[in-house]
């Protein structure tokens, strides 16, 4: 790594084009990018650093260690989890669950219960890969594997984007500006398209439009559950995504499950709004803090499920009415006669 | 004796977090014990006690709260083996962004939380700079999105650093920052151990109890402001 | 006040329960209650103060000015809203919205309009009670009254309080505790009858119920809901109560607007959703930052919310079926005929 | 020249606060100037310079932060004079509970933010104590019942102050604080100005950089913990 230290920036920026943003974060501006980072931080006034409490030692290792990282980040990105196994462990009475799951790519399983029935605990030994050492004894493997100590930990929740009601965007800035830091920090090298497309499809979402300049903050609770789903499924790192009861009625919610299986997500899904269950290939029944039942979805329930879609193809016209300022003076019955 | 110092700035959720952990690390060490360093009051200690962890408060009152850490954690050190603890953790408040408790040769934990907005990270300092493992909050109440970013800036900050989210209500990830707990080797004194940085300097006027403005009153280490417009302005 | 000061605190407690608590805040214990405020605080160490960053004067002369506050909380929680008027301005285009609307305690009034229409602008609006001097030009009177400049900062958010779908529970208490808490920043009486009146209510709102001890933060997103409705209902001091899309399915919400109602709240509801717009006895709709229509909500539409709410209810059996971990096994055409 | 002092702990978002309170002072006041402390690093000034406000920054680096606002203050004052300013706003990082950069016949605000947990207000000490008036921030994600809790629990430690909810992002209640800012009167210099409460003291070897732990290191005014357990605890 000594050959990194004395090699220009210039050249350096060509491999890991970040590298400036380095400097920047501690403070550095570079004036001419023929030096190399030895020579730049040796012409850092020491007094000035440990004002700013940074040592020129901590400088270089730290850069040095930052270039490694963005690499690996850079790789990781393209780590392939071909499936995600859960071996069931026991419910709260420690009666054994007896099941065994296998998730691949594109699979959508809801996971149903009422409050308390140990739904964040399934989801919870998902995100940790349990290995029979939390409560409830289950197992969860990637690609068929037990993940070793130092790749568990190192993982870093890498492998699960979580999604959720109670999530907000707190941050304030615009829509594009976020959304381009976002992609900054993916190492995605064309970040301004990859911005435009995010955001046409969270628009596609949500049934109100936002633009790049719009604020974050002041999206509608559909719009950033929209932008939100958008960004999890193209620019989250993440292979799981676990979603929480996220019903929220300003989102098109076939077409952001059927976004998140184009991307080739596994998505785990908590929730009792019927369509959404019914999407899902597989539901899991929890009770007592064990997986009760494994329910296929199948003829049956996806010919219900049709029918369902009509009458909340019905309501959703009705918002279009209100939100237009319209009366709603229509016969009700005869408009829900299917 | 194995010692872990745990900082952040005030409401990340240092306390918290350290309960959860705790309770992992009770499967390891049968003692634990929490010195909780703080100005003026604090009412932490109850949340300790009924986690059944024992522990005392510092209260470093009208001094400054880092030199009163550093004059003050050998002291803990010999209280916590003279009870006969396994594992003592000092939870500093971690008030300045320019101090830090962290000890060579002693796992150092920063505790931040993810609504304090991108540029954190960049402004803590050596608190988080020089820690071994940063454990992030609040990460349940932002979206994805914002928590990758965080994670990203946190790393920037400290790329040496392992990142861990851990939410101190319902545990999720404690059991992954007991880990970095658990990495702690025995050590029996703090006697010539070194800080990892230098805390912040003071001797002034001010430092004795002045309280009036003006020139007259300022001797010794006075550092004065350079009045350069915004273009310039320091980053 | 200077007889209160030589008062024993045993007495002032009696018509001030709280001055107890006003003492345990700035950290001093008081041993015997038959000493007066003088002599508790001339006992206190002058250097243990200056640790704390007390001083003897600021300590006196806050607890008095603390029990005046308090007498006053009391005191406005009797205070009587009758009426609260808006009175139009003008869009963003400057043409004049032409309206007065008079708002009367248990009045619903449902604004309705697309993102970025300006319905928080009319929200913003209420909550400063203005005087013609915010960019929509309009003036917002209680009980006929234009409040004059001290009162109306004086009152510090007290008429209006809020509920939207962006807030969550963030303190780590139990749901007991925390009401508590909450009544007893009220100066409420009875704390313990009052907790319960509140848990009972929420239960009934919410579809599954939780109890004194459930911590805070393990609610669901529809029993939180239900608890922040109960509480705003039965414990805030504010009349107006302000709701920002709140459709959470998890909650009874035609139970939740009947019991605003019996407690005398006026309120303003920003939704989309059919069945509660049509629930309101009438409706803003909204449009480039104006009021466009104030729509009275007539028979017509008042039996297809009859309608509506059969569909709703059906829609409820079904997920009341999926928490069960029942197979959805019906012939959904049939289930939806009204 | 007006000046008003705004403080609060990191994070708190002052500075979004005194951007959208200076959308309301600016029809009274033309020219409004701000001076941003903070201790190692801060990008606020380029928020300042996006809302069209002038400011500078003073950085107390290895200082004392609070130590450093009063030795510059006044210079920061006359700075302003000189630019032809008709009111400084001072922002302070607030980092110490135990610190408070308020002075006597300034207008002081206090700014906090209500996700800080019900206990904050006791604990923020002279900072919120000493001000004049408190803006609390970040109440539109938490419940109605916790911001009255919290509003009422901001009373009880300043019951002289008047609080006022502000949304940092939308601007809500900004336009109720910037009534506050214009109550202050003219002042010409602070030479001889008292501040309302002193700052933290602090003369020990740390003071001057030592890192070393150990009591041979520790002279001068040094407070050595009292080990009393969990039940007398200070509160």
């Amino acid at each position: 790594m000594t050959e990194l230290m004395n090699t220009p920036v210039a050249v350096i920026a060509e491999e890991h084009p970040y590298c400036m943003d380095y400097f920047r974060s501690v403070g550095v501006s570079i004036a001419d990018t023929e030096l190399t980072p030895r020579e730049i931080i040796d012409a850092l006034d020491n007094e000035a650093l440990e004002d700013k409490g940074f040592s020129k030692e901590q400088i270089s290792s730290h850069f040095i260690e930052f270039l490694k990282q963005a690499a690996m980040l850079k790789s990781t990105a393209e780590r392939s989890v071909h499936s995600v196994t859960i071996v069931g462990g026991f419910d709260k009475s420690g009666t054994p669950e007896n099941f065994e799951l296998i998730l691949k790519p594109g699979d959508i399983v809801c996971i149903v219960g009422t409050t308390g029935s140990g739904k964040s605990r399934l989801l919870a030994d998902i995100e940790c890969f349990a290995q029979k050492d939390t409560p409830t004894g289950r197992t969860v493997m990637v690609n068929g594997k037990i993940l070793d100590g130092e790749d568990r930990f190192r993982l870093e929740n890498k492998l699960v984007a979580q999604l959720s009601q109670n999530m907000n965007f707190v941050v304030d800035m615009s829509v594009g500006e976020f959304i381009a830091m976002h992609a900054a920090s993916r190492m995605i090298p064309d970040i301004e398209a990859t911005v435009e497309a995010v955001i046409t499809c969270a628009n596609e979402l949500a049934g109100e439009t936002f633009t790049y300049e719009t604020a974050l903050t002041q999206l509608s609770g559909g719009q950033s559950r929209a932008l939100m789903i958008a960004d999890t499924a193209m620019l989250s790192s993440s292979p799981i995504v676990l979603i929480d009861e996220i019903e929220n009625a300003g989102v098109d919610r076939r077409k952001a499950l059927e976004l998140l299986v184009k991307e080739e997500k596994i998505v785990l899904m908590s929730t009792h709004d019927p369509i959404l269950a019914l999407m899902g290939n597989r539901r899991l029944a929890i009770h007592n803090g064990g997986v009760k039942k494994v329910i296929e979805t199948d003829r049956e329930e996806l010919a219900g499920l049709e029918i369902l879609q009509c009458v909340d193809e019905k309501l959703m016209q009705l918002r279009t009415m209100l939100r237009a300022g319209e009366k709603i003076s229509l016969d009700m019955k005869k408009f829900f006669e299917l | 004796m194995k010692l872990v110092t745990v900082a952040g700035p005030p409401s990340a959720g240092k306390t918290a977090v350290i309960i959860k952990t705790a309770v992992h690390l009770k499967k390891i060490y049968s003692k634990i014990g929490v010195v909780k360093f703080d100005c003026l009051s604090t009412s932490d200690h109850l949340l300790y006690k009924k986690a059944g962890i024992s522990v005392v408060t510092g209260l470093s009152g009208n001094l400054c709260p880092d030199h009163y850490f550093v004059s003050n954690i050998d002291d803990c050190l010999q209280w916590a083996k003279k009870k006969g603890f396994d594992m003592l953790i000092s939870e500093s408040a971690g008030l300045c962004n320019r101090c830090s408790p962290h000890i060579k040769e002693i796992p150092a934990v920063c505790v931040i939380d993810c609504l304090a907005g991108a540029e954190t990270p960049k402004k803590i300092g050596p608190m988080l700079r020089y820690a071994d493992t940063v454990a992030v909050t609040k990460g349940d109440i932002v979206s994805q999105a914002e928590r990758e970013v965080f994670s990203f800036r946190v790393r920037q900050a400290n790329p040496k650093a392992s990142v861990i989210f851990v939410n101190g209500i319902t545990g999720q990830g404690a059991y992954d920052l007991s880990h970095a707990f658990s990495k702690a080797t025995d050590v029996d004194s703090l006697e010539g151990a070194k800080l990892r940085f230098s805390v912040p300097a003071a001797i002034c006027p001010y430092c004795v109890g002045e309280m009036t403005i003006g020139t007259d009153h300022q001797k010794g280490n006075v550092k004065k402001m350079v009045f350069k417009e915004v273009e310039e302005a320091a980053v």
